[in-house]
C-alpha cells in the first residue's frame, strides 16, 4: 500500500518538474533567425557551389589542367578550352608560345556533393567555394551553372 | 588467449600436416613496403593460392588476427566451434573472384569482451554454381548478412528458410556486386 | 469597474432569457416530428441495413430519438440516461463486437433468405398493425401534465418504495458483467 | 530469425508499418501480423533507400569515395569517415600526425553528441513528446556551427583525408568549443529532469523490448544496444584506434537489457565524449595536419584489410579487399544497425505496437546506413 | 387535430412504440447474425420503454413509476447487449462465424 | 517567377507550372484570396527519405522555425497534406510508394526536391548504379527546386517563399539588396 | 413566430459561433503557446502576431479537394466528422456563462453533458471504421475504450460534488460555491477533506476525455500515422479538429463550473462573465502546456491509470464525502 502511494507521489513529482522546467522555457527569449529578415552570416569556410577566381586583369586563374574535373566523384564538372597561341618578349625577341585558354567552365551543381577535392586538387587556386547558400528555383536546368559567365557577370 | 586456443580448436578441422601456414612471403614484404613509405613492389602482388587451413595474421596490419580457409562442407562445424566460445557474428560478405571463378564468402567474427580476437572464416564455392551451407541456424542474425550476400553475389545458403531479395527489388533477378554486373 | 460594466451590458442580452422554457409551443411541435422522423429513420436504417455497422449506426439515431421523445415525456432524466447509457454504452458495445467478431460483413444471401424477407415483413406488420389499432381504439384515461418530472423524486423513490428492485438490478448488472468477462475472456494467454 | 510471414486466417491481420511511417525515421517498412494490438509475427523489409554504396566503393577510386561515407549516415558522418580513413591508411600504411589524429577524435566525439542528441530527441519525439527534440536540436546547432566553421558544411562533411585532415582548425575553434561543454552539461541535466525521471517516460520504457546478452550475440548487435544489454564492448577500448587509448574515458554499461537501459547508455555517452572532448583540447598537440609527403595515388598493396570503429551507432566495420591497383577491388561496409535492426524482427514478437515501436526508437535506426 | 400538436397527444407514442416494436420483430425474423438480433432486440426493448413513459406521462398518478421502470430496462438491456455479444464473441471464437445457420451445434 | 517560363522545361512529365486546379469560386477576388489562404498554410508531408529529411527537421526547429510561415504543421497523413517535400534519394523500389502519397494528397498539392538526389540523382547518379531514379521530376511534377548537399535550412525557406510567389503571385519579402 | 423562437435560434447560433472560433482561435493559441515553449516564435508573421494564421487555414482546408478513399463506408465516413461536432456544440447551449448568460438551464445539465459527450465516442468509431483503414480503427478502438474508462471516474467525481451541492443544474452547483475562494470545491471543506485530489482526478481525466496529451492515443502520430482522421483531408479533419478544440472548451468550462467556483469573482474586480472565461483559458492555457510536455503513455498504461489509481480513489473519496456528509 505503501509503495502504491509514494509511485502516485513520486509520478507526480516528476511531472511537475517536468512542467516547471517548460513553464522557465516559455519565458526565455526566442532562439530564431527569422530568415528572411534577418540571415546568418556564412562562415569564411563554407561549401557552396565552386566559382571561379580571377586574376589581376580580370581573367579566370584556371589554366585548364583538367584536374579537378578527374577529382570530381560525380563528374560534375565538365571544362573545355582551346590553345591560343600568343606572342611574350623573351630576351627581347618576340617568340610565339601556345597556351590552353578555359572556353567553357560548366558545373553541374545538382550531383554535386559538396566534397571540395576539385578545390583542394587545384594546383593553381584558381577555384573556391561561393557563398550561396539559398539556391531555389522552379526549374532545374538553373543549376547547371556556366562558371565562365557568372565570373563575367560579376566582373561586370 | 583466446587466440591460441582458437587456433587449436579450429586446427582440428584440419588433420592434414601442418595446419597453420606460415604468413606469406607476400604479405610479410608487403607490410615492410606499406612501412618504408610508398614504394610499391608490384612485381610481388602474385600471391600463392590460398590452400584450406588457418592462418594467423598480424592485427596491426589486417585487423584480424585468425584467417580461416575451408570447404563449404566444414563451415558448420567451424562456426559451431567458434559459437561455444562466445564470438558474435559481425558480419558475411562476399567477393567475387571472377579470374579463379570462384565465389567467396566472408564471414567475420568478433569477440565482446576485451581480448581481442577477430576470425575471418572464407570458403569459396564454384562461380557457376554458388552453394554454401547456410549458419543461420546457428547464429540467427546471419539470416540478413545470408540474405544480402545472396542479393549481392547469388550466392545460395542451402538451407536458408527465407532467401528472398532483402536490399534490391522483390523480383530482382540481378546480383549487382558480381564483376560481371552491367545495370 | 464601471467600465466592465458596461462591457458586459454589451453582451447579447437575448442570451439571458431562459431558454426553451419559454419556447412557443410550435416551436416544440416542430422540434417534436422531427424528433419523430429521426426515432423511425433511426430504426429503419437499424432493421434494416446490409451492413452492421449501418445498423448500429441507425440504432444510435434513433436512441437519440428516443431520448429526445423522452423529453417530451417530461422526463429529462431518463431522457439523459437513454443518451448516455444506450449511446454512449450498449451502441458502442456492439460497434466493438462487430469490429471484433465480423471483420468483414457478410452480404450472402443464406440458404432460407427468399422468404425470410417477406415472412418477417408480414409478421412485423401484424403484430404492428394489430398494436395500433389496440393503442387507438382503446380509450386510456388520460390525467393531467403533473409536473415537469423530478429528479429527486425519482431518486427517493428509488431508494425507498423500489429499493429491492434497485439492489436486484445492482446484482443483475454485477453478474452481468462477470459473466460476460468469463464467457468472452479467454485466448489470449500471452 | 525472420521467416516468411503466413498469414492466418484468424483472427489476426497485417499491419503495414511503412515505407512512410512516422516511427521509421525514414524508409524502412515492417510487415507486422497483428492480433489486435500484439505483435505476432514481423518481418522487416529493407531497401528503400538502397543507393550501393560499396558498388561505388568498387568503381571509384579511394578518395572518390570519401563524401559517400557522410552520406551512409548523416547525423555520425564524422565516424563513419574515421573508419574509412583508417582502414585505407592501415591498408597503404600512411602515417598520421598527431595532431590529426586528436582534432579527428575531437570532431568524431563532437558529431557523435550530436547524433545523440537527434536520436534523443527523435525518440522522445517517437514516444509523443515534441519538445525535447526541438531542444535537443536547438543544442546540435550550437554543435554545427563549430563543426561548420571548420570544415564548411553542415551534415555531411568529408572533412578527413588520407593521412590527415582537409584544414586545420584554429583557436577560435578551441575556444568556442570550450565555451559550449558547460553549456552542454546544463542541458544534458536538463534532459534528465524534464525526460529521464518523468514517470510516464519511464513507465514506457522500463522492461520493456528486452534484448539480452545472448541475442546480442547472436544477432552481432553492437553499441549502445549491447551496452544495454549489459556486455561492456566498445570498440575504442576492445580494439584501441587511434589516440583513443591516451584518453580516460569510461564505458557505460547497464544491465537492465530494457528500452531505458538503452537510453540511459546513450544519454551518459554523451557525458563521456564531452569528457574526451576536453581531454583532446588540452591535449591538442602543434604540428601539421597531413604527413610530410601528401599521399598523391592510393593504392594499397594487395590484401584484405579490417578496419573496426566505434561510431555513434555502434561498432563499424570496414574491409577492403585491394588488388593493387587504385580502385577497390571489394569494398564492404558493415554497418551496425544493421545487425541491430536484424533482431528487431524477433524481439518484437508478442509486444505491443507502441512498445515496439519505442523499442525500434531505442535501436537508433538511421535507415540509408542500414540499407547502404 | 394539428401536425404541431402530436406530442401532447398519448395515442402518438403509443403509434410510435408499435412501430418501432414491429421493426424489432422484423429485424429479428430477417437478421441472419447474432449481432444484428442484438440490435434488433434493443429496438424492442426501447419500444416497450416508450410505452411505458408515455403512460406514465399521460395515465399515472405518480408520474415516478414509469421512468423508475425505464431505468429499469435499460439497465436489463445493458446487460443484455454485455451478455449477448459476449456469447456472440465466443461463438466467433469457436465457429469462426456469427451466422447463426453456421452454428448448427446447439441444435441439439 | 513569371508565367514565361513555362515553355521552357525539359521535363516529359507535365509542366509543374500548370494552373492550380481553381475551386468552386471563380471570381478573381475571390482566387486571390484562396491562394494567400492556401500559401500562408503549407502544410508538409512527414516524409523523410535521407540526408536531407534532417535538414528539414532542423528547419522546423526553434532555430529556423518553419512555423513562422504557417507551415510547421507536419501531417503524416497525405490526406491532410498540401506540400510533398521529397528529401532524399529516391530509389527504384521506392518510387511506386511515393507516387501513391503523391496520389493520396487531396488537390491542390505541390511538391518540392529538396537537396541534389531529389532533383537528378545527385552523387549517386554513377555508371553501374541499378538502383536509383534519376530525380522527383521523373514521375512527379515537380514545382520547385532546391539544389544543395543537403541544403542549408535557409534555402529550404526560400523555397518555401518562392513556391508562394509562385502560386499566389504575392511577395511576401522582397530582399532591400536586390530591390 | 414568436420572439422566443428567435431567442432560442440565436443562442444555438452564438453558441456555434463560439465554438468555432474558440476553435479557430486555441489552435492559433496552441500552435504559439507551443512555439514559446519550444523557444521560438510559432506563426508569427501572417497578420499581427499571425492573427491571420487560422482563417488561411481555413480557406485552406475549406478549398481542397474532397476525398472519400476507396472501400470507404461512404454514408459513416461523411457522418462522422458532424457526429463529432455536434455534440460539442449542443453542450455550449447548457453551459452558463454567467448568472445570466446561458442558453438552456437545465436541472440536469451535468448530466446532458455527459450525455453528448458520449456521442463523441461513437464518431470516434464511425470515423475508424468507416474510413477503412487498419490504422483508423485502431485508434478508434482505442480511443473509445480510453474514452469508456475515463469517464467512470469522471461520474463518480461528479457525483461526489452532486451530492454535496444537492443539484445537478450547472448554475445552482456554481451559485453554491459562491461566497469566496474558501468556499470553492477546489478548496478542501470539513465535509470533503479530499477535494484537490477529486480536482486533480477530473482534470486527469478530461485531459483523457479530449483526447489530449499525455492521452492522445487515437491520433498517436508516431505509431498510428495520424489516428482514427487519417484517411480525412479537407474540411472533415478541420471539423474534427474544431469538434477536438470545442471538447476542450466544454471540459475546461465544466471543471471551472465543479471545482473553480465558475463565474464567482475571488476579488471581484469585474462581472462575472470575464471571471468565468478567464478561467477557462487559464485551464486551456495548461492544457496546452501540459500537452507540449509530457510524451504520451501508452494503452495499458492509460487503463491502468484509471482502474487502478483513478477509480479506486474517487470512490474512496466519495465513500467518505457521503459520511462525513452525515456526521456534519
Amino acid at each position: 500500500m505503501g509503495a502504491y502511494f509514494s509511485e502516485i507521489f513520486l509520478g507526480l513529482k516528476s511531472l511537475a518538474i517536468g512542467l516547471g522546467i517548460t513553464f522557465k522555457e516559455f519565458f526565455k527569449p526566442v532562439v530564431t533567425v527569422p530568415y528572411p529578415y534577418k540571415t546568418l552570416k556564412m562562415s569564411d569556410r563554407y561549401r557552396g557551389h565552386i566559382e571561379l577566381i580571377e586574376n589581376e586583369d580580370g581573367k579566370p586563374k584556371c589554366v585548364a589542367c583538367g584536374m579537378c574535373q578527374r577529382a570530381c566523384p560525380s563528374g560534375c564538372i565538365s571544362l573545355a578550352s582551346k590553345s591560343v597561341e600568343y606572342e611574350v618578349e623573351v630576351k627581347g625577341e618576340m617568340k610565339t608560345k601556345k597556351k590552353k585558354v578555359l572556353t567553357k567552365y560548366d558545373l553541374n551543381f545538382t550531383t554535386c556533393s559538396l566534397c571540395g577535392q576539385c578545390v583542394e586538387s587545384c594546383g593553381f587556386g584558381a577555384i573556391t567555394f561561393s557563398k550561396d547558400y539559398n539556391l531555389a528555383s522552379f526549374r532545374k536546368e538553373d543549376f547547371h551553372f556556366d562558371l565562365l559567365n557568372r565570373l563575367k557577370e560579376r566582373n561586370a | 588467449m583466446i587466440k591460441e586456443k582458437m587456433i587449436q580448436a579450429l586446427s582440428e578441422l584440419f588433420p592434414d600436416p601442418e595446419p597453420i601456414v606460415e604468413e606469406p612471403v607476400v604479405e610479410a614484404a608487403e607490410d615492410e613496403a606499406a612501412d618504408d613509405g610508398k614504394k610499391k613492389k608490384p612485381k610481388k602482388k602474385v600471391e600463392p593460392p590460398r590452400v584450406n587451413g588457418v592462418l594467423e595474421r598480424d592485427h596491426a596490419a589486417h585487423g584480424y588476427d585468425i584467417d580461416v580457409q575451408l570447404d563449404p562442407g566444414e563451415l558448420l562445424a567451424a562456426v559451431m566451434i567458434i559459437d561455444k566460445a562466445g564470438f558474435f557474428i559481425e558480419s558475411i560478405t562476399g567477393v567475387d573472384w571472377i579470374k579463379e571463378k570462384q565465389l567467396e564468402s566472408v564471414y567475420d567474427f568478433s569477440r565482446y569482451d576485451h581480448d581481442l580476437c577477430r576470425i575471418v572464416v572464407r570458403t569459396r564455392t564454384p562461380r557457376d554454381n554458388p552453394s554454401v551451407p547456410t549458419i543461420s541456424k546457428i547464429y540467427p542474425g546471419a539470416s540478413w548478412h545470408e540474405r544480402e550476400t545472396h542479393d549481392f553475389f547469388g550466392i545460395k545458403f542451402e538451407g536458408h528458410p527465407h532467401l528472398i531479395p532483402l536490399l534490391l527489388p522483390e523480383d530482382a533477378d540481378f546480383h549487382p556486386l558480381l564483376k560481371d554486373f552491367k545495370p | 469597474m464601471n467600465i466592465m460594466d458596461q462591457v458586459n451590458s454589451l453582451l447579447p442580452g437575448f442570451l439571458t432569457a431562459d431558454g426553451f422554457a419559454g419556447v412557443a409551443d410550435e416551436a416544440a411541435g416542430i422540434v417534436f416530428l422531427i424528433m419523430l422522423a429521426t426515432t423511425i429513420i433511426g430504426g429503419i436504417i437499424a432493421c434494416n441495413s446490409k451492413r452492421l455497422v449501418r445498423a448500429v449506426a441507425g440504432l444510435a439515431l434513433c436512441f437519440v430519438g428516443v431520448a429526445a421523445i423522452y423529453y417530451y415525456l417530461n422526463s429529462p432524466f431518463v431522457a439523459m440516461m437513454q443518451m448516455l447509457i444506450y449511446v454512449g454504452a450498449v451502441c458502442i458495445t456492439i460497434a466493438f463486437a462487430i469490429m471484433l467478431a465480423a471483420p468483414e460483413d457478410k452480404v450472402k444471401p443464406g440458404p432460407s433468405g427468399p422468404l425470410s424477407g417477406p415472412l418477417g415483413l408480414i409478421t412485423a406488420g401484424l403484430a404492428t398493425i394489430g398494436m395500433i389499432g389496440l393503442a387507438v381504439k382503446t380509450v386510456f384515461p388520460v390525467m393531467p401534465k403533473i409536473n415537469m418530472g423530478s429528479v429527486q423524486l425519482i431518486g427517493v423513490k428509488l431508494l425507498t418504495n423500489y429499493s429491492m428492485v434497485f439492489e436486484l438490478v445492482s446484482i443483475v448488472l454485477l453478474i452481468a458483467i462477470l459473466g460476460s468477462l468469463v464467457i468472452a475472456r479467454h485466448g489470449r494467454s500471452k | 530469425m525472420s521467416g516468411p510471414i503466413h498469414i492466418r486466417k484468424d483472427e489476426t491481420f497485417t499491419l503495414n508499418v511503412g515505407p512512410q511511417h512516422p516511427a521509421t525515421h525514414g524508409v524502412l517498412r515492417v510487415k507486422m501480423e497483428m492480433d489486435g494490438e500484439y505483435i505476432v509475427k514481423a518481418e522487416t523489409v529493407l531497401g528503400y533507400i538502397h543507393r550501393m554504396h560499396e558498388l561505388m566503393g568498387e568503381n571509384r577510386t579511394y578518395p572518390q569515395v570519401l563524401p559517400n561515407l557522410s552520406r551512409l549516415d548523416y547525423l555520425g558522418a564524422m565516424g563513419y569517415t574515421h573508419g574509412h580513413v583508417l582502414a585505407i591508411e592501415r591498408a597503404a600504411g600512411i602515417e598520421v600526425p598527431e595532431r590529426a589524429e586528436y582534432i579527428r577524435a575531437i570532431m568524431v566525439e563532437l558529431n557523435r553528441i550530436s547524433s545523440h542528441l537527434f536520436w534523443f530527441g527523435a525518440f522522445v519525439m517517437d514516444l509523443g513528446g515534441f519538445t525535447p527534440l526541438m531542444y535537443a536540436i536547438q543544442d546540435r546547432e550550437h554543435i554545427l556551427d563549430l563543426m561548420e566553421a571548420v570544415t564548411g558544411s553542415r551534415l555531411t562533411y568529408c572533412y578527413f583525408r588520407f593521412g590527415g585532415l582537409y584544414n586545420d582548425v584554429d583557436d577560435d575553434f578551441i575556444n568556442a568549443t570550450r565555451a559550449v561543454i558547460p553549456m552542454l552539461r546544463k542541458s544534458l541535466k536538463k534532459y534528465d529532469a524534464l525526460v529521464t525521471g518523468n514517470i510516464i517516460f519511464r513507465k514506457r520504457l522500463e522492461d520493456i523490448g528486452p534484448i539480452s546478452a545472448e541475442m546480442c550475440r547472436k544477432y552481432g548487435a553492437t553499441g549502445p544496444v549491447a551496452r544495454g544489454a549489459g556486455l561492456d564492448f566498445d570498440v575504442r577500448k576492445n580494439e584501441p584506434y587511434s589516440v583513443y587509448p591516451e584518453f580516460d574515458f569510461d564505458i557505460p554499461v547497464y544491465h537492465e537489457c530494457d528500452s531505458l537501459a538503452r537510453y540511459k547508455v546513450r544519454m551518459d555517452e554523451m557525458e563521456q565524449s564531452l569528457r574526451i572532448i576536453e581531454q583532446g583540447l588540452d591535449k591538442l598537440p602543434d604540428g601539421p595536419i597531413m604527413p610530410k609527403k601528401k599521399p598523391k595515388l592510393i593504392k594499397p598493396p594487395v590484401g584484405d584489410y579490417y578496419q573496426a570503429v566505434e561510431t555513434a551507432r555502434g561498432s563499424f566495420g570496414i574491409r577492403i579487399v585491394s588488388d593493387g591497383t587504385k580502385n577497390a577491388y571489394r569494398f564492404k561496409l558493415r554497418s551496425p544497425t544493421y545487425s541491430n535492426m536484424s533482431l528487431f524482427d524477433e524481439a518484437c514478437e508478442g509486444m505491443m505496437i507502441m512498445d515496439a515501436l519505442a523499442m525500434m526508437g531505442s535501436l537508433d535506426l538511421v535507415i540509408p546506413e542500414i540499407d547502404r | 387535430m394539428s401536425l404541431l400538436n402530436l406530442h401532447n397527444d398519448l395515442n402518438t407514442y403509443l403509434v410510435l412504440a408499435a412501430i418501432l416494436f414491429g421493426m424489432g420483430i422484423y429485424g429479428l425474423v430477417t437478421r441472419k447474425t447474432l449481432v444484428g438480433m442484438l440490435i434488433a432486440s434493443e429496438l424492442v426493448l426501447v419500444a416497450s420503454s416508450i410505452n411505458i413513459m408515455a403512460f406514465n406521462r399521460f395515465t399515472a398518478p405518480d408520474p415516478a413509476i414509469g421512468q423508475i421502470f425505464a431505468l429499469f430496462i435499460m439497465a436489463i438491456a445493458a446487460a443484455e447487449a454485455a451478455i449477448g455479444l459476449s456469447i456472440t464473441i465466443a461463438v466467433y471464437r469457436n465457429y469462426k462465424s456469427v451466422d447463426i445457420e453456421d452454428i448448427v451445434d446447439l441444435q441439439g | 517567377m513569371d508565367q514565361g517560363s513555362l515553355q521552357v522545361g525539359t521535363q516529359n512529365v507535365p509542366s509543374p507550372l500548370e494552373p492550380i486546379p481553381s475551386s468552386v469560386v471563380q471570381f478573381a477576388a475571390a482566387d486571390k484570396l484562396i491562394n494567400l489562404g492556401r500559401v500562408n498554410s503549407f502544410w508538409p508531408l512527414t516524409f523523410g527519405i535521407a540526408c536531407c529529411a534532417i535538414e528539414m527537421m532542423a528547419t522546423g526547429c526553434a532555430r529556423f522555425d518553419m512555423s513562422r510561415f504557417g507551415a510547421e504543421v507536419f501531417r503524416p497523413s497525405p490526406r491532410q497534406a498540401d506540400l510533398m517535400i521529397v528529401a532524399g534519394t529516391v530509389t527504384k523500389k521506392m518510387m511506386p510508394g511515393i507516387k501513391v502519397l503523391y496520389d493520396q494528397m487531396p488537390e491542390p498539392k505541390w511538391v518540392m526536391a529538396l537537396g541534389n538526389c531529389a532533383i537528378s540523382g545527385g552523387p549517386f547518379a554513377f555508371e553501374g548504379q541499378y538502383s536509383i531514379v534519376l530525380g522527383a521530376d521523373t514521375f512527379l511534377p515537380v514545382d520547385i527546386y532546391i539544389p544543395g548537399c543537403p541544403p542549408r535550412p535557409e534555402a529550404l525557406l526560400q523555397g518555401i517563399l518562392d513556391l508562394e510567389n509562385k502560386v499566389s503571385g504575392w511577395n511576401r519579402w522582397k530582399d532591400p539588396e536586390k530591390a | 413566430m414568436s420572439l422566443t423562437i428567435l431567442n432560442a435560434v440565436v443562442a444555438v447560433v452564438a453558441a456555434i459561433a463560439f465554438a468555432a472560433a474558440n476553435a479557430a482561435y486555441l489552435v492559433w493559441a496552441e500552435r504559439r503557446g507551443a512555439g514559446r515553449i519550444q523557444r521560438r516564435p510559432g506563426p508569427n508573421v501572417n497578420g499581427p502576431l499571425g492573427l491571420l494564421q487560422p482563417p488561411c487555414d481555413g480557406i485552406k482546408l475549406m478549398t481542397k479537394q474532397l476525398m472519400i478513399p476507396g472501400g470507404a463506408d461512404k454514408a459513416l465516413f461523411m457522418v462522422a466528422p458532424v457526429l463529432a461536432m455536434a455534440p460539442a456544440i449542443m453542450s455550449f447551449v447548457t453551459i452558463p456563462f454567467s448568472e445570466t448568460i446561458v442558453a438552456h438551464s437545465m436541472n440536469v445539465g451535468v448530466l446532458m453533458i455527459f450525455a453528448f459527450a458520449s456521442l463523441g465516442g461513437m464518431s470516434i468509431l464511425l470515423a475508424g471504421w468507416g474510413s477503412r483503414n487498419k490504422y483508423g480503427v485502431m485508434a478508434s478502438v482505442r480511443a473509445v475504450s480510453q474514452n469508456i474508462s475515463y469517464e467512470v471516474p469522471m461520474l463518480i467525481t461528479v457525483i461526489t460534488i452532486v451530492m454535496m451541492a444537492g443539484t445537478m443544474n450547472l448554475k445552482e452547483l456554481v451559485a453554491a460555491q459562491a461566497g469566496g475562494i474558501w468556499n470553492w470545491n477546489l478548496i478542501p471543506s470539513l465535509s470533503s477533506p479530499l477535494m484537490p485530489v477529486s480536482f486533480l482526478i477530473f482534470f486527469i481525466c478530461s485531459l483523457a476525455e479530449t483526447n489530449r496529451a499525455p492521452f492522445d492515443l487515437g491520433e498517436a502520430e508516431s505509431e498510428l500515422v495520424a489516428g482514427f482522421h487519417t484517411e480525412y483531408g479537407s474540411m472533415g479533419f478541420g471539423l474534427f479538429f474544431m469538434g477536438e478544440y470545442a471538447n476542450i472548451v466544454i471540459g475546461a468550462s465544466l471543471i471551472t463550473i465543479l471545482f473553480l467556483g465558475g463565474w464567482d469573482c475571488p476579488l471581484g474586480l469585474f462581472p462575472g462573465v470575464w471571471w468565468f472565461l478567464l478561467k477557462i483559458y487559464m485551464l486551456i492555457f495548461s492544457f496546452i502546456w501540459i500537452r507540449w510536455t509530457f510524451p504520451r503513455t501508452t494503452i495499458y498504461g492509460l487503463l491502468n491509470l484509471s482502474w487502478k489509481i483513478l477509480i479506486p480513489i474517487s470512490l474512496f473519496n466519495l465513500l467518505l464525502t457521503a459520511g462525513l456528509l452525515k456526521v456534519f
